[in-house]
């Protein structure tokens, strides 16, 4: 049967189609979701995607975690569900605490776009599985508040779990603390990162094809071979 | 009837008491009963033989409303009453076309590129106001374009900003040039819309003149293209997106009207503020209205805001409207009726719906937390079948009562006179050949070195690397292409190329040929990446159209560029004219920017810049 | 060592966009008596000796504000705000 | 009516560029004792009826400051500022 991957919009998302399109390159049904309806429609894992939500009023994603889609997702991903936060979307995930630290205004001030290199650190997750540990990928980053930071606290023990899920290389684009582009929850069903793999899964468009790892690995986790393991997904 | 964003925080307009006025709103009454009262119309950059035709027109003085009105409507900007008569040539020499479905006068170029796609694109300038506020000047440009494409019917798909800044080193391009790039980028990024291309010049002579130019495309079912026709007696008419507030008041007739100096410091407050976040939801709204089948007319609200809006769409249809200003959601409320006539407000759109349609309407802006008030209707022709009436009142008094068709079409049309610059014969003497040559090859190196170095040719990247090139998914070539290639249709492969391009240093040895060549530059690019050139899109950028030299550099300027097209087959679709870019008496290089697009049947076939590796990027990853 | 801070806000006839969606966003978590949100900077110079408020007026005019869109306000630390 | 204001912050251990940015650039206007200067936000919330202070700290605490990175304090407006 084929996996359905739910894939939010917030009024200001701007990346939604481009992650639907990627779940659909990877094998699975894009099930469009809607800020404002708190059903999940029974899909198997969530996207949210990157974009402007709210405007980034007041600071990145801090409006969108009251989205009553938010509350489903946030209870669900407790529950094991699958959720991956792509730029915008990993500041929802900060903001809404599933996951630990803050990602703040780029060291330099200014928006950045280019292709960017990246260590895959941790395959343990729902959303990493697929690669090589250590692989190194290619792909788009692309924003102007992705500089994450935490205490050191937090940063030892993302280190010491092996939740730091990948990092920047060859020049880290924003200031990120200890180069830090990817992060997971103790549970590895959760997963935020800031720079896009949703934009490397074709090669008329993208750097490479690098990105699409993540949309297949969560389907082999949903297939119960990856981290995440079995879960009810949905509510 | 009001949709309002999730919580009203606003107050109603009609809190507002008439006597909060001195002695209320100047009314047509009024002017009736005052024909001698002196008006302020020099002030507002109407002639004495304009205003006389004004008073012709109405059979009285006009109220204070209407004066605002016509001082906007027949100001350069919006008449373009100096470049009219040389602008004809883009139609009369138009090569024969099947594909163009909309062409100048319309608020957008829509060009068919399969049988049931057209894209719609056009490039304009916000010079002035991105000098006066570089950031709000920038993003405002690009929020104005993407709603001149989104007017059509479209959905707009990427942008692309010609730059021209004075010398690199000037403290006022360290001023402008980060504030124009952020603001570009700003508004660009948070609406979603690639950037997949521009250029950069620096030139002393745009030293207190910068060019900002922003060019939008967007891409429409041909069955779902607009038009702007306010028609179907007892039709709604509808104001959707942001209130409106003071902003940039008298910004059209004001900034992009007259010769800019050290004055306008004083006016800096009419600069408008964009809200990005509140276009994407004005894109997302109308895209959905018009797929829904629910919109019988639409026009942006741009420079010239609602006095603009009304009185083209109801000339375009020859109707008349009935207009109630008390009922337009306001940011403050002590705004009077010329003010919110004048207003310049982002993020709003006209729409004319019929009556039955009116409840889906508002549902649609409510689910997307966007204002939607009706403030009129279309009402009938005069009885002797002349076009109808444009009557406003503001809480009972009526404060316009004209034939639109006054403001929006038979504006002043002027022959200004030409004269060839004096100076030009010398400095067309002043030939290459006479300039000094490397002969060693150290003298070599350091020309190289040197020109490696200048900021005209050096790596873009520092200003491109601020724009998001990625978001939609379909960009194709970007930066640093010589074109930008969009991917338009995931199935068949459908997409397009297009290129900005132009030289003013070329235009001021020859503006005839300067136009040529930059229509062929941009031709060019798009031609090498294995499009087909189908049609031209251009930004004029002039200096006074009262001084003749000007003159005589756009005079043949826009021959250049209408000769070129004819031999090219490719028709002019639109475009913008920027006149009294200078200083003092200074003008600008003539710079006409010049927009060439391309079509692909097969876009997987376009050609890269650079070598292609022999391999494909690389592998999935093990799945 | 003393504290200069310069309140910047958008001058009122200026559009905030960002007030505005925060605003919009209060009904959701129960809070439906806010009429305005106006958001705007709050910056605090520290001075190495004696705080200069000219000079940081200065600073506040040149560099902090946009006089086009904005205005500030400027006081010591703890003093009551002096409008610019 | 009434107004409160909220002061948002970084924490003290955060890095905050802008700040350091605008520090940086002050000797170019021959300012040179200056020894940090921090940015933040400033929150102006206006109460359609009684200002609730209470409800303002609840705002704050939920959507206008995030708590990993940084401090808020409330007022109102005119009054000192309480540290939350
Ligand atoms: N303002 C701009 N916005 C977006 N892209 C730009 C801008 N300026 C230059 N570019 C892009 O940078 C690349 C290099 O520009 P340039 O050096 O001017 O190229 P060329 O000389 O080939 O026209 C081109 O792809 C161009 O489209």
């Amino acid at each position: 049967m084929t996996m359905r991957i739910g894939v939010v919009t917030f009024p200001g998302s701007l990346d939604d189609g481009d992650a639907a399109r990627a779940a659909r390159i990877g094998g699975a049904e894009a099930v469009r979701l809607w800020h404002g309806d708190p059903d999940l429609h029974g899909v198997d894992a969530v996207i949210l995607p990157g974009g402007f939500s709210y405007g980034d009023a007041l600071r990145c994603g801090a409006i969108a975690r009251f989205a009553p889609v938010m509350e489903t997702i946030v209870a669900a991903a407790r529950g094991g569900l699958p959720v991956l936060g792509i730029c915008n979307g990993f500041q929802i995930l900060c903001e809404a605490h599933l996951l630990p630290g803050a990602l703040t205004r780029n060291q330099h001030l200014h928006f950045r776009n280019r292709d960017q290199l990246l260590r895959i650190e941790s395959t343990d997750t729902a959303w990493t599985n697929g690669y090589a540990p250590g692989q190194e990928i290619l792909i788009p980053v692309k924003n102007g508040e992705g500089c994450y930071v935490a205490d050191e606290r937090t940063l030892d023990a993302l280190e010491a779990e092996g939740r730091v899920v990948a990092r920047y290389l060859e020049g880290n684009p924003n200031g990120s603390q200890r180069d830090i582009a990817a992060i997971t929850n103790e549970a590895g069903n959760v997963v935020g990162i800031m720079p896009h793999p949703e934009h490397a899964v074709e090669a008329l468009t993208g750097p490479s094809l690098d990105g699409l790892g993540f949309f297949t690995s969560v389907l082999r986790a949903l297939a119960g071979a990856g981290a995440g393991g079995q879960h009810p997904g949905g509510q | 009837m009001t949709t309002q964003p999730e919580k009203s925080t606003g107050f109603a307009a009609t809190d507002v008491l008439v006597s909060e006025f001195d002695g209320g709103p100047d009314t047509v009454q009024r002017a009736i009963s005052t024909p001698e009262e002196i008006q302020p119309h020099t002030e507002l950059g109407l002639k004495d033989d304009e205003y006389d035709r004004i008073r012709q027109i109405l059979g009285r003085r006009p109220t204070a409303a209407e004066l605002a009105m016509y001082s906007i409507m027949w100001s350069e900007h919006c008449s373009y009453k100096s470049s009219k008569v040389h602008l004809r040539q883009f139609g009369e020499k138009a090569p024969q076309n099947t594909r163009m479905l909309a062409g100048i006068g319309e608020n957008a170029g829509v060009v068919q590129i399969s049988e049931d796609l057209a894209v719609t694109f056009k490039v304009e300038s916000h010079n002035h106001p991105s000098f006066v506020e570089p950031y709000q000047g920038a993003a405002t440009g690009v929020g104005g374009i993407v709603r001149d494409i989104l007017a059509m019917g479209a959905r707009p798909i990427a942008v692309m900003d010609p730059l021209r800044f004075g010398a690199a080193d000037h403290p006022d391009t360290a001023r402008v040039l980060p504030g124009v790039v952020a603001g570009i980028g700003g508004y660009g990024n948070c609406l979603g819309l690639p950037n997949i291309g521009g250029e950069i010049v620096f030139d002393p002579t745009y030293q207190g003149n910068p060019l900002v130019n922003a060019l939008s495309i967007g891409v429409l079912p041909v069955s779902r293209l607009q038009h702007k026709e306010a028609a179907g007696v007892g039709n709604v008419v509808v104001l959707l997106g942001a209130r409106t507030g003071r902003d940039g008041i008298g910004g059209v007739s004001v900034l992009a009207s007259a010769t800019f100096d050290e004055e306008a410091e004083q006016r800096r407050p009419s600069v408008q503020v964009g809200d990005p976040f509140m276009e994407k939801l004005l894109i997302e709204s109308c895209l959905e209205l018009y797929d829904a089948g629910l919109v019988a007319g639409i026009q942006d609200l741009g420079g010239a805001g609602l006095t603009c809006a009304l009185t083209e769409t109801a000339a375009a249809a020859g109707t008349g409207m009935r207009v109630w200003l008390e009922r337009v959601p306001l940011r403050e409320a002590s705004m009077s009726p010329t003010e919110i006539l004048a207003s310049e407000s982002q993020e709003r759109m006209l729409l004319i719906v019929t009556p039955e349609n009116l409840g889906q309407v508002l549902a649609v802006a409510e689910k997307w937390g966007v204002w939607a008030t009706a403030i009129g209707e279309v009402t009938p022709a005069e009885a002797d079948g002349s076009p109808g009436r444009l009557v406003i009142s503001w809480n009972d008094h009526v404060v316009v009562d004209v034939p639109p068709g006054s403001l929006a079409d038979d504006g002043p049309v002027y022959a200004r006179p030409i004269r060839e610059p004096a100076d030009l014969i010398l400095l067309q003497a002043d030939k290459a050949e006479t300039l000094p040559r490397p002969s060693t090859g150290d003298e070599l190196r350091e020309t190289v070195l040197r020109m490696a170095a200048s900021p005209n040719l050096c790596d873009k990247t520092w200003v491109t690397e601020q724009y998001d090139r990625y978001v939609l998914g379909n960009t194709v070539l970007a930066q640093p292409e010589d074109s930008g290639v969009l991917r338009i249709d995931e199935q068949t492969g459908l997409g397009v190329a297009l290129s900005v391009d132009g030289n003013g240093r070329f235009a001021r040895l020859d503006p005839y040929e300067g136009a040529k060549l930059a229509l062929a530059e941009a031709y060019r690019n798009v031609a090498v990446t294995g499009a087909e050139p189908v049609a031209v899109t251009d930004c004029l950028n002039f200096g006074s159209p009262e001084d003749p030299a000007v003159m005589w550099q756009f005079a043949e300027a826009v021959r250049g560029l209408a000769d070129g097209c004819q031999q090219l087959g490719t028709p002019v679709t639109g475009g913008n004219v920027s006149f009294y870019n200078q200083t003092g008496a200074a003008a600008i290089h003539p710079t006409p920017v010049v927009g060439v697009l391309g079509v692909f049947d097969d876009v997987s076939r376009r050609i890269p810049m650079g070598f292609v590796p022999p391999s494909a990027p690389g592998p999935a990853p093990a799945s | 060592m003393a504290r200069v801070v310069v309140d910047v806000m958008l001058k009122p006839e200026i559009l905030d966009p960002q007030g505005q969606a925060v605003a919009n966003a209060l009904p959701r978590l129960g809070v439906n008596d806010v009429s305005s949100v106006r958001i705007g900077r709050r910056i605090e110079i520290e001075f190495a000796g004696e705080p200069d408020l000219e000079r940081a007026r200065e600073i506040a005019d040149k560099l902090l504000a946009n006089p086009v869109i904005e205005d500030f306000t400027i006081r010591l630390d703890g003093a009551p705000a002096e409008v610019a």
